[in-house]
């Protein structure tokens, strides 16, 4: 995966974000969301127990206690609070996060993702994942759109483990952005050097456009 | 001030078999002190409820090395490299809850609720074996409050009373665990009067807590370092 | 402040047949000002969550008396004299909670938990017809979660944002239904700039408010009464 | 009912108090417990949201927000906290408060008690007594032995609505305080003017004593 592929997906998923929402962004290409924002008035909130998280510090500003999910060291804007575990999740599970960016590994016709078990690894880590998928209002997943071998991630159905019955609304890769209603699958917008019809052919899934 | 004790005293309360929860995420918010003691006392076996066990050789990770952990129950171990080994080798219990789920899980022992129904983790491999039920169209799945016998935690602040505040998101599971345990030990960073915190701003009520112990860690730029 | 409404501008969030969580305890935290004129809006036919209906003809007492509440749900009633005739008559529908449960039920509402498990009222006429359930030697009534379409709290001070903190009791039912309802507004004694509030002391954070409206009602010595 | 029968009882409860207890007084006779607490070190909670919870105010010191669970005015003692409803009462139903003082209208053989529907009326009022009944530590009621019409609050059995599965710990009356174990009802302190004799005969109920 190269850096370029993840800076489109995040500088994609920031379009995506409106004044005013409250977002919660997962470990990996979402926290490279946070770069592409720009001028839009975001609330970021982060499941450790931060509403109005802002950029990271500098050296002089380091407190070790004030970190987010993904363990970086972060600073907080003007009308942060804080708050207990509890009362996080709640703010997650009671549909109170307006988006939610997640990574995935993999997406199916649906719109279920699998985005927590690591393939061929122990099954031992979770963390706030599943929580986000079955609570933000909306879900978009960022990933690359194809694994190593060059297989696709867009599956008919999950090879890996579900993260929820939660179908997301938007899965963006670094070649285009789709969308799930019932089972079909609408790619809304390409942008990389791929066309629809190579992107069709290369997932192998029904895909219609928008 | 009657609650306060050096962290060796606190030896004796510690048995073998005990279930103890662990405040803390990753490091921040984690009583560093009591656990480098929990380390070195006799006891052990212990079934822990953490978010995970400790991080960077710190913390939980320090009990575990010294062979008292032989369950876990919490989140995510997957930044544990030593303990997915034990596990792959049997020698470790591992149960795995979404994190929102353990921190209600642990609220609801403290608030004396039973049990409850999340909608997280509904159709995964987390839910199996569990009760799934529909209330009003969604499908929840039934989680089992828990509680502790001991609940080792930190704050920023107590007063004497044992009234405690917490720092930024170091907050996390801590006031939780305070109310979910037999006998609940916070670290502390500094201790005031008894007025001199808020009552509006107090997140812990004293009732809730039973011993205090002053931490022999301090920040120093991008660590936790031993300074007394 | 984008979230600052004058009272009368809201009329138009009513609609017959909503349920409205109401905040306050007696008339503690009881948002005076917006419950007025709920009683002079034309909408009705509301279903009020609230732990009774007012007190000393405040509050919900008002909206009551113009003929708008035609369900409550809430714990305690009896202080509410016109409200246990209605009642007798089979003019109003009441359902009776044990306060604790009302409040957890309220907050499970908002926290995205379907159910729960409370060891309250068990063996009482409180749980007739209601699923009772064993869990590790205890027996537990089944309680759903409660959610509203308005909520009407009342707080001490917003800041711009809309981030809220109470004074003293007048806390109570108030943070609860602020999660739990798809509008949220509320009254406030004094509005401040954003960063005047610390934010560890923000009990109920921005994104909870929908609308902010300033109280017309002020203490004095032993009242509330109107001042604007 | 006489004053006089009240303070009796009050004070009676006020001996059981220990130093450090966490207290919730119910309304009624269990408020006036408070004038006999003295120089113990007692927690007052009051299930709408205050933990050390003072005496009233004076006239220029009423905040009518600051109340108890009686509506009535209240201070607060140093190292006193607030907190919303939910928490109270996880703190109520969770066993973290050591004593609640709680008034009855019938207590039965085993010390359950009838203490919220008010006979021949609606019931349309429970409060936080159901709660309080379930999770307090310890249990004891107040009331005068005796209705109006002369016969005993102690029965067989309840003939008014329970308020819960929980047995009550002690029963303290104008004449004498009841603890119960299992079946068996105990007098383990006479101070009124009936002998253990004359209890047992208006009682009506197998009596032991401590």
């Amino acid at each position: 995966m190269n850096l370029d592929s993840r800076e489109i997906i995040a500088k994609r998923i920031a379009q995506e974000l409106k004044d005013g929402d409250v977002v919660n962004l997962g470990i990996g290409i979402p926290t490279l969301v946070s770069k592409y924002i720009g001028d839009k008035k975001v609330y970021l909130q982060t499941e450790n127990g931060l509403l109005g998280m802002g950029p990271p510090p500098n050296e002089d500003e380091v407190d070790i206690d004030l970190i987010d999910a993904g363990k970086a060291t972060v600073t907080i804007m003007p009308g942060a609070s804080f708050f207990d575990s509890a009362f996080s999740f709640g703010m997650i599970r009671g549909n109170h996060i307006d988006v939610a960016v997640l990574g995935t590994l993999e997406v199916d016709r649906y719109g279920e993702i699998a985005n927590w078990s690591v393939p061929n690894q122990p099954i031992l880590g979770v963390g706030g994942a599943m929580d986000l998928v079955a609570g933000a209002k909306k879900v978009i997943v960022a990933s690359t759109l194809f694994t190593k071998d060059g297989s696709p991630k867009l599956v008919e159905s999950l090879t890996l483990d579900s993260s929820g019955e939660r179908r997301v609304e938007q899965f963006v890769t670094e070649y285009a952005s789709f969308t799930f209603q019932e089972s079909d699958i609408f790619i809304d917008d390409i942008y990389g050097d791929l066309s629809f019809e190579e992107l069709k052919e290369r997932i192998g899934l029904p895909l219609k456009q928008k | 001030m009657e609650k306060l004790r050096n962290v060796e005293e606190l030896a004796s309360l510690f048995k073998d078999n005990m279930r103890l929860l662990v405040g803390g995420f990753g490091i921040s918010g984690t009583p560093l002190t009591l656990l480098d003691a929990l380390a070195k006392f006799e006891a052990g076996n212990y079934e822990i409820v953490s978010n995970n066990l400790g991080d960077d050789g710190k913390g939980l990770h320090k009990v575990f090395e010294a062979g008292k952990i032989t369950k876990a129950i919490g989140s995510f171990f997957t930044i544990n490299k030593e303990a997915v080994i034990a596990w792959s080798k049997g020698e470790l219990d591992i149960s795995l809850l979404p994190q929102g789920t353990l921190a209600e899980a642990i609220r609801c022992g403290g608030a004396g609720i039973g049990g409850f129904y999340t909608p997280t983790a509904v159709g995964t491999r987390l839910a199996e074996g569990k009760e799934i039920r529909e209330i009003d169209g969604v499908r929840y799945l039934f989680e089992k409050a828990i509680k502790g016998d001991i609940a080792l935690i930190k704050a920023s602040k107590a007063d004497k009373a044992g009234n405690l505040v917490y720092h930024t998101t170091a907050r996390n599971f801590n006031p939780l665990m305070a109310t979910a345990a037999e006998t609940v030990i916070v670290e502390v960073d500094e201790i005031v009067e008894i007025g001199e915190l808020n009552p509006e701003e107090i997140v812990t009520p004293h009732i809730y807590v039973d011993y205090v112990i002053e931490s022999k860690y301090t920040k120093q730029g991008g660590a936790y370092v031993e300074f007394r």
